[in-house]
């Protein structure tokens, strides 16, 4: 069982749906990620996405494309990225996947990704811009060498497509409870969540639900249908408005406690 | 090379590297394109559109002082005489003409030139859709007639300002903005790049280009031509000059780059020149990128050649060797629109005349290839002597205006044009 | 009426009301052009270019949207897809090949919207001629995009700061010239207006717009046309496209004149429908003129318009009632212009809004006069039926861009016009 | 023997050129005119060509443009130009020849023009966009009213049009010394005057040359083989810097006498 499976089989024990907290590496600096990481984890996220910033993220609403754009100006490169990860593991084992687009891994090479991700103690991959008919030369060696590969699924994913996803996930599926990017405010997600538990039965993986959740009333109203709830652009802003380390620690500690209060059951 | 290259589209290069969430409409358009394309009643709608409203055929055009002045025979393929004024509205009548038929009332477009947005806003009006373009906000500015124009048929301008400002945020926005509103909208892509079918319907659509002139040559000289030449943005007026000459052995191709201040620096968009294998805007292909996989700004005078990309389609035709792409600067591409303009009477669009630049060193290839090559025909009897080259003259210059006239003033070259105050009385 | 009408072309109208030092230089055209017209390799050419390069023919285009909300069947003969985006082109390339054979080198013009320096100045580049062009120095500031156009194409553009500043100040700007520098120089009318051979010149040049469209219809519907309309300054494009027409009783032909801000005042261009006979650059016709025979200033949003004369042929199809001279003032043509561009995705130029303005009478009147005509064809299959009506479509209003905004702004009504901001995010 | 004959004549058994002053009715006020032509006279011009102003004097230069526009400013008209004639008639009784463009006159009426001209005591006409081909309609009238019809030839004109030209003239024929607009510096006045002899033999009717003469020696360089050397644009400009009439007479006096000098052959 991976790191990530175990995250998620703990909450499913505790009744509780898992918090996926995502933050973008190397936003607002480099320096700061490993800390808001274990900052994250202090707080109670069972699983942090690592998102490595790319200059043409084309999911991603305004916020998060800011903050990409402010860790690459920072200097914030994949392997960079990578060492983060094997910072963070010298006295944090909160799972981490790594969240981006494609083009960053297939210049860097997949093999060498893979190998380099588990190297520094990454728990797997989910690439917005790589779909299952193109993912198995990432996802290969990924579980080579012991890593996950979290697929996607979005309201408009067919039958078929959801067998096709079904088939290539190695843990849990990525659900985007809307069509839009990130950031984007989520319609309606009890329904969202409610096709997440109709997913989980068709795939016989659990599935998380993401876009659009915000505060720990939306984490409530996907935690009793989805097994994980994943929040991104509310954590992007509240960091923004941090201007030393210490008090973006803390106040990220404090959000994800109140959010982590809503994934019970 | 990935593991499964039967997903690609072009040998290992095209694919659909977008979000999940585009699947189905992919999918969907796919399907659609596949039945218009046997559906009689939608190619004759389609073939009475490019003829009575876009003007096809366009003419070939020997054209006499370049021919002399370079001594080759040049023909230019008249895209320029194109309703809107470019070859983009050839591929934006067929793919307006689908989305009424997939029942879409909305449809969305990105634009660089601004020639593809007029050319799309056009085709909404025409066919009564909503119409919305993705423009980067540079070009907003300096392609300002063009904006106008899209206002006034209708559509509603986004300026982008992420990014460089230019054709890739544009397409980055007009991609979020699809994965929002994927139901109700169709996204016109603009060149033979994104995800597929797109690349494959954009050179269908284009392809009357080379389709065209190929029976034009054959009719004029009585034979092919010895080489075909085009620009290369994204490159849907290279493919579409292109794909019918590929099974031509004996016709050369060259794709013409933009290599803005010049290739060895890092203001250019000489993707393919230049380039290396990636992945953007949902295909794989060749992409400018740094070493750490991120997408770099291109740079070129011209808007329409603005972009780090380029369709997988090249990508596969360059790896095959099939087609030779090579590349001109700003200024090679700024002396030969003077020069156009001034010997034939043609204003030809930026773009195009990167294709235009690169005619000397063709010439001149050809000539040290083959140096008893027989002479430029003395008269018209003697037409299929000689080397003949089609470059196709994807659009004219009109939208360029402001951006020549501020290199000629900035340059001080502004003595060759010339505004006399007329006195009304001899000296 | 002059005692000797012979002296005349058409009827008591046209002839050569110039200096006598231009009578030479005169003789020398008519003979020249007889000449040229009786050699086929004259007329080989002329072909050859406006097949080839002019990008003729072209095409006649059925408006579906704009038909269906007239309530008839309006074709549109797409002139404005011609190089350099107006009928201009089908005369200058005739005219600058005579200049050619006559064995000129220096060619002047007059401009006035400047479509025709642009088209000259064209024909001068292809020809290696040099070229000269006057322009009121108010059209110099209102068609911008024009003047900078003929300076690319290697003209030299004079600004007329004379009298109105425009059309007709260039036009006596450009008989100065001529008479000063006669032996060197050829003087490319533009429009169907002039001392004889011009009108007969322009005419000839231009009918080729009228044969095209006779053949067109007849090809399309079996029949010929209920109506044809065009716009009228000096009056080339209407003659042209009228010539091959005024034999067939059945075609009404329609000639509209600019009405400014209304024909009741002072500030309007309807010199046949407001003028009086008189004499105006070299030929008898109407004119605008007061009660004293000083020539009065045309008023007309379209500088192509905005003439106090009009070409003698259609002083004389006036007279005999064989045309139907109407007006449309510059809000109606406003009107049209913005109506076209958005059903159809067509922006025409100012001048040839007057003639889609004044549709909406034409049909009613047609209406008014059959109340039992059969309904408009409810499929292809009945092509023939209902009211079948060409348009002169004489050329593109890209160069009108900043005209229209200008009055679109000052008015109110910019909220047609839309820019959003893009947020990339959604609310 | 027209009053215009008699001068030309006059000069002519006097061994000299005929000196023919154009001022333009009107300018710079209509008031100035009748006392301005008499200057001329007393200053010893033979013949007064009186130019009818036209808004499109497609013949004239920037000087005779500007005098025109001044002119037609004031409010001058046809009309009010033969009431001139009538008023500079009571006293003075120089040669007056109507000089202007055809537009006026088609409007006013050939007949009535030929009629109401004759009666206010002018001499004859010429029009320069009114050629030997359309003249008829005109000519008859003026003919008929005992006016001149003065015809122009150019240095273009070849022999068919010197013996139509000559058909149509009544008393002399005005010799346009150049190929240009009035204003116009004529290269060489010399060359000008002797085509002038050249067209008198050929014509039989006496040639006065025009354009480009512009002072004394101007004048005398025609002066030898011309019938007459007519002088406008320096009428003109003389008159632009004067603001007061009783300066504008004595100046044109002065300057017209000057001229004068130059016509002895
Ligand atoms: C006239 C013209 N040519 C060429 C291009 C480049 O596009 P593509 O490479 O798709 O033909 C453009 C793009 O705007 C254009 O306007
Ligand atoms: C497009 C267009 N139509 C019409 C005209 C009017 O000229 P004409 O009456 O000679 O056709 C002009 C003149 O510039 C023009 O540009």
């Amino acid at each position: 069982m991976s790191r990530i499976e175990q995250a998620l089989s703990r909450a499913q024990s505790e009744n509780r749906a898992a918090l996926v907290a995502y933050l973008c590496a190397g936003d607002p600096d480099p320096q700061w990620t490993p800390a808001l990481v274990r900052a994250a984890a202090r707080g109670g996220a069972d699983i942090v996405e690592l998102g490595v910033p790319f200059s043409d993220p084309t999911a991603d609403g305004i916020a998060i494309q800011q903050a990409s754009a402010r860790a690459l100006g920072k200097g914030t490169t994949l392997a960079r990225v990578l060492e983060m990860v094997r910072e963070i593991r010298t006295d944090c084992d909160v799972p981490i996947l790594l969240f981006g687009y494609y083009n960053p891994i297939l210049k860097y090479g997949e093999e060498r990704f893979a190998q380099d991700a588990a190297d520094a103690g990454a728990d797997g991959a989910l690439v917005v811009d790589l779909p299952p008919e193109h993912a198995s030369v990432l996802r290969g060696p990924l579980v080579q060498h012991g890593l996950d590969y979290v697929p996607l699924l979005a309201p408009t994913s067919d039958e078929g497509r959801v067998q096709q996803v079904a088939n290539v996930a190695t843990s849990f599926i990525y659900f985007v409870s809307l069509t839009g990017v990130t950031g984007a405010a989520a319609p309606d997600l009890r329904a969202a969540a409610q096709q997440a538990k109709v997913l989980k039965v068709q795939t016989g993986h659990p599935v998380a639900v993401g876009f659009g959740i915000k505060s720990a009333q939306d984490v409530a109203s996907v935690a009793r249908d989805a097994d994980g709830a994943v929040v991104g652009t509310a954590l992007i802003k509240l960091l923004q408005e941090c201007e030393e380390l210490p008090v973006a620690e803390s106040k990220l500690t404090a959000l994800i406690s109140e959010l982590a209060a809503g994934t019970q059951r | 090379m990935p593991s499964n290259p039967s997903n690609h589209e072009f040998g290992s290069y095209g694919g659909r590297y977008v979000s999940e969430t585009l699947f189905p409409a992919l999918n969907e358009l796919e399907l659609a394109y596949a039945q218009a394309r046997r559906d009689p009643s939608f190619e004759a709608e389609r073939f009475r559109l490019l003829r009575d409203y876009v003007g096809r055929p366009t003419s070939l055009y020997h054209a006499d002082q370049l021919s002399s002045s370079l001594g080759a025979e040049i023909w230019l393929k008249r895209e320029d005489l194109c309703h809107t004024g470019a070859h983009k509205i050839n591929n934006t009548v067929g793919q307006v003409l689908l989305a009424r038929r997939m029942g879409k009332k909305r449809v969305i477009a990105e634009t660089g030139a601004g020639q593809h947005g007029v050319a799309t806003a056009t085709a909404c009006a025409l066919f009564g859709l909503q119409c919305e373009v993705f423009m980067g906000a540079q070009d907003v500015v300096r392609q300002a007639p063009n904006v106008q124009r899209m206002e006034l048929l209708g559509a509603t301008v986004h300026p982008v300002h992420s990014g460089s400002k230019t054709l890739k945020d544009a397409m980055n926005e007009a991609l979020r903005d699809w994965v929002t509103n994927v139901e109700s909208t169709y996204y016109c892509v603009g060149s033979a790049a994104g995800p597929h079918p797109y690349p494959t319907i954009v050179r269908d659509l284009q392809a009357v280009i080379g389709e065209e002139s190929r029976a034009q040559i054959r009719n004029r000289i009585g034979r092919l031509p010895d080489a075909v030449v085009a620009c290369v943005g994204g490159g849907s007026n290279a493919i579409g000059i292109f794909a019918p000459f590929l099974g031509d052995a004996s016709v050369k191709l060259f794709g013409v780059e933009a290599a803005g201040e010049g290739v060895h620096g890092q203001r250019h968009a000489a993707t393919l020149t230049k380039g290396s294998v990636g992945t953007l805007h949902g295909s794989r292909s060749y992409v400018l990128q740094d070493e750490h996989g991120q997408i770099q700004e291109a740079h070129s005078i011209s808007a329409g050649l603005d972009y780090p990309g380029v369709g997988p389609e090249h990508a596969w035709l360059k790896d095959q060797g099939r087609v030779n792409y090579v590349s001109v600067d700003d200024q090679t591409a700024l002396h030969a629109f003077h020069q156009l303009a001034r010997t034939e009477g043609i204003v030809p669009a930026l773009e195009t005349s990167h294709a235009l630049g690169y005619l000397p060193t063709l010439v001149q290839q050809f000539k040290d290839q083959e140096p008893d090559a027989p002479p430029r025909k003395s008269h018209r009897g003697e037409l299929a002597r000689g080397l003949h080259v089609i470059v196709n003259l994807s659009g004219r210059g009109d939208k360029d205006l402001q951006t020549v006239l501020a290199t000629t003033t900035s340059e001080g070259s502004a003595s060759q044009i010339t505004t006399q105050e007329s006195s009304g009385e001899a000296p």
